[in-house]
């Protein structure tokens, strides 16, 4: 088991290796001239080629890759201006446009995302699993129909119409809730969580359905087999029956899939973030993207790498946690 | 779930088999009915067409599917027997003081236009639907195969290959999962030739980022089926490993890949909708369910009709592809095919 | 307990302005760079002139008073020499900064130094092209040709702690415009952190800065303890506190505007306008519709020629095309008419700009196809197609929908336009590019002043085509005599009478076809029930935070 | 009313669907309380169903019953869902036939029993828990209380029966339905499950109603039989009289296809299995058993291995399935191969084909070394190395048809063309006693039997030199096993192949056999031929593996039941 961690861990530095030479490759590829874009529109050629040199944009693709690596593991120097900004290892660099230190954009950026992830999480396990199971209890009438059709509608409504709509109705005709607006958990963790909720509910009524469906498949392929009839054939109760031993075994793909999902949601959940102003990683990817900070881009996209790989790895361990009779290799 | 080796102990359970369907994107997934498990598969492409059509409700929804790539197909005979073009601008229909709203009610419904029109624009949305339907169908479907096609193959290359291989292709699979699709939209937008048809293009960026769950999934459904007696058997045979994954394991891995295609179709069609509202979608005027939608995201309220057609639209065809999924996946289900068995029904009373 | 509104403290008392409260800013983008030397304004800018003051600056009044230019840290908006190459400015006395230490002309001088640095890049051209050594001056951080840091530029000069003297290579009349900048701002010397400055930079307006989080995207300014207000009639400074919450959703900010629960009663926005949607619905809500601030800033959107490329060269096509356009379907996808007036001058319709009105070659309200049809035919050309290249950011400017509108119109006419929709990087490498530009594409210009100056020069000025770098001239138009008349007017000290020559000159230019404008955008603007005194100036077309009073 | 425990009149079941099965048709029976009852028939004969419809677990499955069944007084068809949970359990406690797959994966041993306690007694959970240490040291598991916490994976397959009937024991119900109980066990252990219900029949005076195919397990323990056939009863008695005097021929040909493993008690090798007409062998031909060879395999060893070893896992999961196995097989001879589950027989198989890689050791087939190939260098002797899998089910793949799968090693050889490669599948296909016609039939329309004969034609059709079959007949009922058996010996005797048959059950090993080698924990404890080894067995092993045969004989079986009374380490 510490062996397997450990493999997998090695395996995700790779992973991340990978992830930035290829996004170091895109971003690359892609038009737009970093150095005018950092400068401002009207810039003349002159500060455009300072500003070019200044973000070493004239060294080959390599030598800047070669560079940012060495950045990570040693750390970087870079001038203020008026003194040198040390950036300390792991140096993801400076961003081309706001010349802050990637690093510390994306720890400031991290709590937010972070919060918006688990939060959903949460939502969508109880939500999700809780309507799962339902319908699993139910199946084959209307409550089930019920679920289906009802978890089904979250997932066919693309995010940013469900944020909206659910936004329109608490906060505009209901006015049950102030319109959202972010508050670090640090700061003020009741309004953290006030403010959190719609886009937790956004977020997580979304991916439930996802989760419904699994809890249900899993548990009734769980009610399929043979354990199950023992208890039957011992007068054990259905909900007992569903409830205890059904549940059970849809937990651990329940898991496994959750951990992949708060992973991905470490750049993904750019939609919600917009919505509803979380300043969070997947906003600072998308704007990244749209001025060509490689920095920020490479940096946020190697976080999110190694979240995915992370929650990879997590999830393995979950799982094999929750069922026993798996063995990692 | 690539790490996850088999399941131990004596009893050969299928614990793995657990992790069904579902998935959309960062699909984490195993098999879903190893074929041991269960008594004979009556899985001859009859008998699972029998059982299909014993379902109201997989029948409805294939209806409804075959309704709408009808309606797709025959849009231009569609829109000529209505009279109307999906990019003919009528700016006599719009109140250009209150933001270019639909004149009348119900989104300027009338005799020409039956579905109202477009704000702004004043272009009939009947036509817009029926020709984005096109595009959402075409995108989603192809979208759907190129990640099965690669998942696939990566994943049966992990499932068959050595140590060495699986790892490796375990790795690529979490590359590709943890890699942005908004940022390769974005570059690869920016990066290929304008004239470069959109809808191939949003193809192959939903496929090329979409493939780890479909070889996670089958991967997993590999490991468990190579480990069968008829693999060894066919072994034993002097077949090659790629004759092998060929005539033995791909027919086999066609009930698991069917069942998340039809998670991944609806899911597909979302993932067009969230990129057309950031920018990188279909070219216009061409329309797409998930281009409308994105701009009629603030219209529910002063053109709810709007906003309610392709949203509807979209739900109805995702309910249909999820439905008729589920029916698949059940007839394909030798468990669920043998619905009688003891024990696995709840009472009667 | 439960989620709380904010500083929801309800619009107590009368209309009349009253100082204390707090005033919500949302707005979509947010401030990264807060770096005076960074920004680009016209007038100052909106939050950072809370903060930055500078030499001049415009006159805080409703409609055309507001495109005035007024003084600021300054005793008056300069005293030019008699060719108008030398200004000389005077600070007022007892000005401060946050810190109570007192402001000097060395500092003032010192700010715009700096922001000739390339590590703080981003401002505007006209310093650079203006003072006398300022084309190869690259700021105080780097050493000179010498060896020497921190060196200093010349032609500015401080011969005492209030005076400031600026010396240029031309005459410009216009030097008090360009003075409201935020590279006026006053920095010292032994203050400034470089790159790092934008994270808490040094008040001199009535505002300090308390927050800065996320890069802009969280500003809190409170009351500045040493800004006098004796020293400071334009900015009013009711509010306490200033909340700037930026990175939020347009139609997220319109909804809360609209709604205005708790702390969204005292709102504004200074970058969101109404969408479409929500106007289309305001129109029917007496309460919403008085909460509507409507300006205008000089701004025109337009389609731009390049002549180089087939068949653009050829006159009789850009008539034609200006003939078939439509600019109503045009102006609804910019949002209808509430949103954009349709324009035929390339100037937009302000006094200040020197507005002269022409239609050379009238459209209608719908568009002329038949008239470009005869036009086409003359010239020999028969099933026209051509590419129109615009941006896929959904800005309703130069956006996908505007180019189908035009499309569709010219389709009428008989041409065939293919759309080339390009991500907004790529679209605006291509369109400001002097060699690799579209022949055909969409474009808008705003100005950095409300002056026919920073309009026509950059779009005609021959001597203003950028090989490599931003090339805004995209006809590529290089005309002695419109080159001439621009010097000429360009020494105007009378900013009226320069404005009647440049309005003649955009009449002039226009025969040419060398672009079709389309519309000049209006802002509709929400603002908080609790928000009084609205002004919006024709500088800047929004509401004015220095005004606005939330009790 | 001294009513019956059990009252079976006219009970008729049917599946419907595509079928339509009739599995029980109007069976009649009652059980006297303390009284025990065994069902016995061939595979598909109804006893499961019959068992499952004392409970009422057809109820809302479909599944079409008429008839009565009164349990413990209760009518099971009419019974409300309550009064049916209320039976279930207490009154009448069922035993399921696979001990893995029949308790929940995820949960503790001990605390499933105290569910199953709970639901009928609202006993507090920590007097549940108790109640279940207690059943569980009742049904001798060692360390009970600290093996409650266990978890069914961590229990052997003795261990879990164990576990099961400790399930049914807990709510003392009066009636003990087992269905097969033993089938997946070892002689050992089964002999040991057996015991135990016994004894607990005796102490609890308990009603057993035991369900099985093999008659020898019934003979054992119950005192009458129904002997079952396509849903009837065909005839019934006490067990004694039905097993020494069969009346139906039915009853005959069932115990005549039974092997024996008494020398000479049963039918003796090479005679086929009693020509009843029941039973019908595709090769009846009987032939003189080969001379019995002595001692070791002298020279002309056609494979031969020597040393070897296979590991699985590493580091602290590491598991050495084989450990140093020497064998040789010659063409024309059969090694027989016992051993208990998990003793590494399969792996020894797998190894002997060289669809395993062995960690060490020599793998000589006929001269050369073939231990070390790599796959590609082993295609050419693919054909020639030939396996017959244990489950037929898993060996076939269910989406090719038979036909196809018989013919695949030949298309793989590509030397035949298409007309020439159904002619051999067809010949094949006869060979085995298969209907050539049914070429193109799909493995789910095939019994059992059927099945493992498919297997063992698409062994043939390579025409290898050494076929290994893993326990092919293990999952069969008498009849069926009889006839396979039957059908490798003919196919070995004339085509002279070596043959390696592996298998737990000794009788099938002896019948079959001209040397055998009992393995155990991957090494091989005794081997020689086959006379020798069961007429004098030399390890202790091996002896206590012979004395947990069940017999026939209920008379013997009791007297070997009060032999084995000493303690068993489990
Ligand atoms: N759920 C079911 N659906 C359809 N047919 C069934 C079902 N259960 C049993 N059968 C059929 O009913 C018949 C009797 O089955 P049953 O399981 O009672 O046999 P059995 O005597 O217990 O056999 P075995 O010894 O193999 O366990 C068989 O033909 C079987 O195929
Ligand atoms: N692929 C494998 N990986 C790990 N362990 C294995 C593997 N195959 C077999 N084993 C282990 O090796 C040992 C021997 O297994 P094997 O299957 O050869 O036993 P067997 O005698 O055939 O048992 P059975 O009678 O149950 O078929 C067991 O402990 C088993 O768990
Ligand atoms: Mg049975
Ligand atoms: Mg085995």
């Amino acid at each position: 088991m510490i062996r397997f961690t450990l493999q997998r861990l090695g395996g995700a530095v790779l992973v991340l290796l990978a992830l930035s030479v290829l996004v170091f490759g895109l971003i690359w590829l892609a038009p737009g001239d970093p150095a005018k874009l950092a400068c401002g529109d009207r810039c003349s050629p002159a500060q455009i080629a300072q500003v070019r040199e200044r973000l070493g944009l004239n060294d080959a693709v390599l030598t800047r890759y070669a560079d940012f690596v060495r950045g990570i593991v040693a750390g970087r120097d870079y001038s203020t201006g008026t003194g040198v900004l040390r950036c300390d290892a792991p140096c993801l660099g400076l961003s081309y446009r706001s010349d802050r230190q990637v690093t510390e954009v994306i720890l400031e950026r991290l709590p937010a995302t972070a919060s918006l992830a688990l939060g959903a999480m949460v939502i969508w396990l109880a939500v999700g699993v809780g309507a799962g199971l339902l319908s699993a209890l139910r199946r084959g009438g209307v409550t089930e129909r019920a679920v289906t059709v009802l978890t089904l509608a979250a997932t066919g409504v693309p995010v940013f119409i469900l944020g909206l709509l659910l936004l329109m109705i608490v906060c505009a005709y209901l006015r049950w809730l102030p319109f959202p607006s972010y508050v670090p958990l640090s700061q003020d963790p009741e309004q953290w969580a006030w403010n959190m909720l719609l886009p937790w509910l956004t977020l997580g009524l979304f991916e439930s359905a996802k989760y419904a469906r699994l809890t249900r498949a899993s548990t009734l392929e769980t009610l399929a087999e043979d354990h199950i009839r023992t208890f039957r054939a011992y007068g054990v109760g259905e909900r007992a029956i569903v409830g205890r031993h059904a549940l059970r075994g849809a937990v651990p793909p329940v898991i496994a899939l959750s951990a992949l999902d708060v992973g991905t949601m470490f750049g993904g959940a750019v939609l919600t973030e917009s919505l509803f102003g979380i300043p969070g990683l997947g906003k600072t990817l998308i704007d990244g993207v749209r001025v060509i900070d490689l920095p920020v881009v490479t940096g946020v996209v190697l976080v999110m790498g190694a979240a995915v790989v992370l929650a990879n790895v997590v999830a393995d361990l979950l799982y094999a946690a929750a069922d026993r009779r798996v063995v990692l290799s | 779930m690539s790490g996850l080796g088999r399941v131990s102990g004596p009893g050969r359970v299928s614990g793995l088999g657990r992790v069904s369907g579902t998935l959309t994107r960062p699909a984490a997934g195993a098999a879903q009915t190893p074929p041991a498990a269960g008594p004979p598969v009556p899985s001859s492409p009859a008998g699972v067409l029998r059982r299909l059509r014993s379902r109201p409700s997989a029948v409805l929804s294939a209806g409804v599917l075959a309704v709408l790539v009808l309606l797709a197909l025959a849009a231009p005979l569609l829109t000529a027997l209505a009279g109307q073009d999906p990019y003919a601008y009528h700016d006599e229909l719009v109140d250009s003081a209150r933001g270019g709203v639909p004149i009348g009610s119900f989104g300027g419904v009338s005799a020409d236009h039956w579905l109202g029109v477009e704000p702004g624009t004043g272009r009939d949305l009947f036509a817009r639907l029926l020709y984005g339907a096109r595009i959402s169908l075409l995108v989603a479907v192809g979208a759907t195969l190129v990640q099965l096609a690669i998942g696939v193959a990566v994943g049966l290359a992990a499932g068959l290959g050595n140590r060495f291989t699986d790892h490796l292709l375990s790795r690529v699979t979490d590359v590709m999962t943890a890699l942005p699709m908004l940022v390769l939209g974005i570059a690869l937008t920016a990066v290929v030739p304008a004239d470069f048809p959109r809808p191939l293009l949003l193809i192959l960026v939903i496929g090329v980022l979409g493939w780890g769950g479909a070889s996670r999934i089958v991967r997993a459904q590999t490991l468990t089926l190579k480990r069968l007696d008829f693999v060894a058997a066919a072994r034993l045979g002097g077949n090659g490993p790629w004759r092998v994954a060929r005539r033995e394991l791909l027919p086999s891995l066609a009930a698991p890949v069917i069942t998340y295609a039809a998670i991944l179709l609806p899911a597909n069609i979302v993932v067009e909708a969230s990129l057309s509202f950031l920018g990188v979608g279909v070219k216009p005027p061409t329309p797409s369910w998930g281009q409308m939608l994105s701009n009629a995201q603030t219209w529910f309220r002063a053109d709810p009709l709007y906003v309610l057609l392709p949203a509807g639209l979209l739900l109805v065809t995702v309910l249909a592809f999820t439905v008729l999924g589920d029916a698949v996946r059940t007839a394909l289900d030798p468990r669920e095919a043998s619905r009688l068995r003891v024990g696995t029904r709840k009472e009667d009373s | 307990a439960g989620p709380k509104d904010g500083g929801a403290e309800g619009g107590a008392g009368g209309d009349e302005p009253r100082r204390g409260g707090t005033l919500t800013v949302l707005n979509a983008e947010p401030q990264t760079d807060f770096d005076p030397a960074r920004l680009y304004t016209s007038g100052g800018g909106n939050v950072p002139s809370l903060v930055f003051r500078t030499l001049t600056t415009r006159n805080r009044e409703d409609g055309a008073a507001g495109t005035e230019v007024v003084p600021d840290l300054a005793t008056d908006t300069g005293r030019p020499n008699k060719d108008a190459t030398v200004w000389t400015y005077t600070l007022k006395e007892g000005l401060k900064y946050e810190d109570g230490t007192p402001i000097t002309s060395a500092d003032v001088k010192y700010g715009i130094e700096r922001s000739f640095a390339a590590e703080l890049s981003g401002g505007a051209p006209y310093l650079r092209d203006w003072l006398i050594g300022g084309d190869t001056y690259q700021g105080p951080f780097k050493a000179g040709a010498d060896g020497e840091k921190g060196k200093g530029l010349a032609s500015i000069v401080v011969p005492d702690d209030r005076t400031i003297v600026f010396k240029l290579r031309k005459p410009e009349g216009e030097f008090p415009y360009l003075a409201t900048q935020t590279q006026f701002t006053p920095v010292p010397k032994d203050r400034d952190t470089g790159t790092r400055y934008e994270e808490r930079p040094l008040s001199s307006g009535p505002y300090r800065v308390v927050e800065n989080e996320n890069d802009g995207e969280r500003l809190v300014l409170k009351r500045n303890p040493h800004w006098d207000e004796k020293t400071d009639p334009e900015r009013k400074a009711y509010p306490d506190t200033i909340d700037v919450r930026s990175g939020l959703d347009p139609a997220v900010i319109n909804q809360r505007l609209s709604t205005g629960s708790g702390a969204d009663a005292s709102a504004v926005t200074t970058d969101t306008n109404l969408g479409p949607a929500e106007l289309a619905r305001i129109g029917d809500d007496k309460e919403l519709a008085g909460r509507v601030g409507t300006g205008r800033f000089g701004y025109v959107n337009y389609l731009a020629f390049n002549p180089k490329v087939k068949p653009f060269d050829d006159i009789a096509v850009r008539k034609a095309i200006s003939y078939a356009v439509n600019r109503t379907s045009v102006i609804n996808a910019a949002g209808g008419s509430a949103l954009a007036e349709p324009a035929t001058t390339f100037l937009p319709e302000q006094k200040a700009f020197g507005h002269t009105a022409y239609d050379h070659f009238p459209a209608g309200k719908t568009g002329d196809p038949d008239k470009a049809r005869q036009l086409l035919k003359k010239a020999g050309h028969q099933n026209l197609t051509i590419t129109l290249t615009h941006s896929t950011e959904q800005n309703r400017q130069t956006s996908p929908e505007v180019a189908t509108a035009v499309q569709e119109a010219l389709k009428k006419a008989g041409i065939t336009v293919e759309l080339q929709g390009l991500e907004s990087n790529a679209f605006n490498e291509r369109r400001w590019s002097a060699k690799k530009a579209p022949g055909f594409f969409l474009s808008r210009w705003g100005a950095d002043w409300p002056s026919g100056a920073p309009f026509l020069a950059p779009i005609f000025d021959g001597r203003q085509i950028v090989e490599d770098g931003s090339n805004y001239n995209h006809a590529q138009l290089d005309d002695p005599a419109v080159n001439n008349e621009i010097d000429e007017i360009n020494k105007l000290t009378d900013l009226d009478a320069a404005a009647e020559r440049w309005g003649a000159l955009d009449r002039r230019i226009g025969e040419r076809a060398l672009d079709v404008p389309l519309f000049h955008p209006v802002y509709k603007r929400l603002y908080g029930k609790n928000v009084k005194n609205v002004v919006i100036s024709d500088w800047t077309g929004v509401l004015d935070i220095s005004q606005v009073s939330v009790k | 009313m001294t009513a019956d425990l059990v009252e079976v009149d006219g009970l008729a079941v049917e599946f419907p669907g595509a079928g339509g099965v009739r599995a029980v048709d109007g069976l009649s029976f009652t059980l006297a309380p303390g009284g025990a009852l065994a069902l016995v028939g061939e595979s598909g004969s109804g006893k499961s169903t019959v068992a499952g419809a004392l409970l009422g677990l057809h109820r809302g499955t479909g599944a079409l019953t008429s008839g009565t069944v009164r349990v413990g007084g209760t009518d099971v068809g009419s019974a409300s869902a309550r009064e049916l949970r209320a039976l279930r359990g207490a009154v009448a406690a069922m035993v399921f036939q696979d001990p893995l797959s029949s308790l929940d994966p995820y949960y503790a041993i001990g605390d499933q029993i105290a569910e199953v306690y709970r639901v009928h007694t609202r006993a507090s959970r920590r007097a549940a828990g108790a109640r279940a240490v207690e059943v569980l040291d009742r049904v001798g598991i060692p360390g009970a209380a600290r093996r409650a916490r266990s978890r069914p994976h961590e229990f052997s397959g003795g261990m879990r029966q164990r576990a099961l009937i400790a399930m049914a024991l807990a709510c003392e119900p009066r009636l003990l339905i087992a269905d097969e109980p033993t089938t997946a066990l070892d002689v050992t252990v089964q002999a040991q499950i057996l015991d135990l219900l016994h004894e607990l029949r005796e102490e609890a005076g308990m009603g057993l109603l035991l369900v099985t195919h093999d008659v020898g397990v019934a003979a054992e323990s119950v005192d009458e039989v129904l002997v079952m056939k396509e849903g009837r009863q065909v005839e019934r008695g006490p067990v004694g009289e039905v097993l020494r005097s069969p009346a139906h021929p039915y009853t005959k040909a069932l115990l005549a296809a039974v092997p024996r493993v008494e020398a000479g008690s049963g039918v003796p090798r090479g005679s086929g299995s009693g020509g009843s007409g029941a039973v019908p062998a595709p090769a009846p031909a009987p032939s003189p058993p080969p001379a019995p060879s002595s001692g070791a395999v002298q020279g002309g060893a056609l494979l031969e291995v020597s040393g070897l070893r296979r590991e699985f896992g590493r580091g602290r999961d590491r598991v050495v399935a084989v450990d140093g196995v020497d064998l040789a097989v010659r063409p024309g001879d059969t090694l027989g191969i016992v051993g208990e589950s998990g003793s590494g027989k399969t792996t020894l198989g797998r190894l002997l084909v060289r669809l395993l890689d062995p960690t060490s050791g020599r793998v000589h087939y006929d001269g050369r070394e073939i231990g070390g190939l790599s796959e590609r260098a082993l295609r050419p002797y693919r054909r020639e190395l030939q396996m017959v899998f244990q489950d037929p089910v898993a060996s076939l793949n269910p989406r090719r048809s038979i036909g196809e799968s018989i013919a695949d090693p030949l298309r793989a050889a590509g030397t035949l063309d298409e007309a020439g490669v159904r002619r051999r599948v067809r010949e094949a296909l006869e060979r085995v006693g298969l209907d050539p016609d049914r070429y193109d039939g799909h493995p789910h329309e095939f019994s059992g039997g059927q099945r493992q004969r498919v297997g063992i034609a698409r062994a043939l059709v390579a025409e290898p030199r050494v076929i290994v079959c893993d326990e092919p007949v293990s999952a069969l009922d008498v009849t069926t096993q009889a006839q396979i058996v039957e059908l490798l010996r003919g196919v070995q005797r004339d085509l002279g192949l070596a043959l390696v048959f592996i298998a737990h059950d000794l009788a099938v090993v002896r019948q079959i056999s001209d040397r055998v080698a009992v393995m155990r924990q991957g090494r091989i404890v005794e081997q020689g031929p086959v006379d020798q080894v069961y007429g004098a067995p030399r390890d202790p092993y091996t002896r206590r593996l012979l004395a947990a045969v069940p017999t026939l004989d209920p008379d013997l079986a009791r007297a070997r039941r009060t032999a084995r009374k000493e303690p068993v380490p489990l």
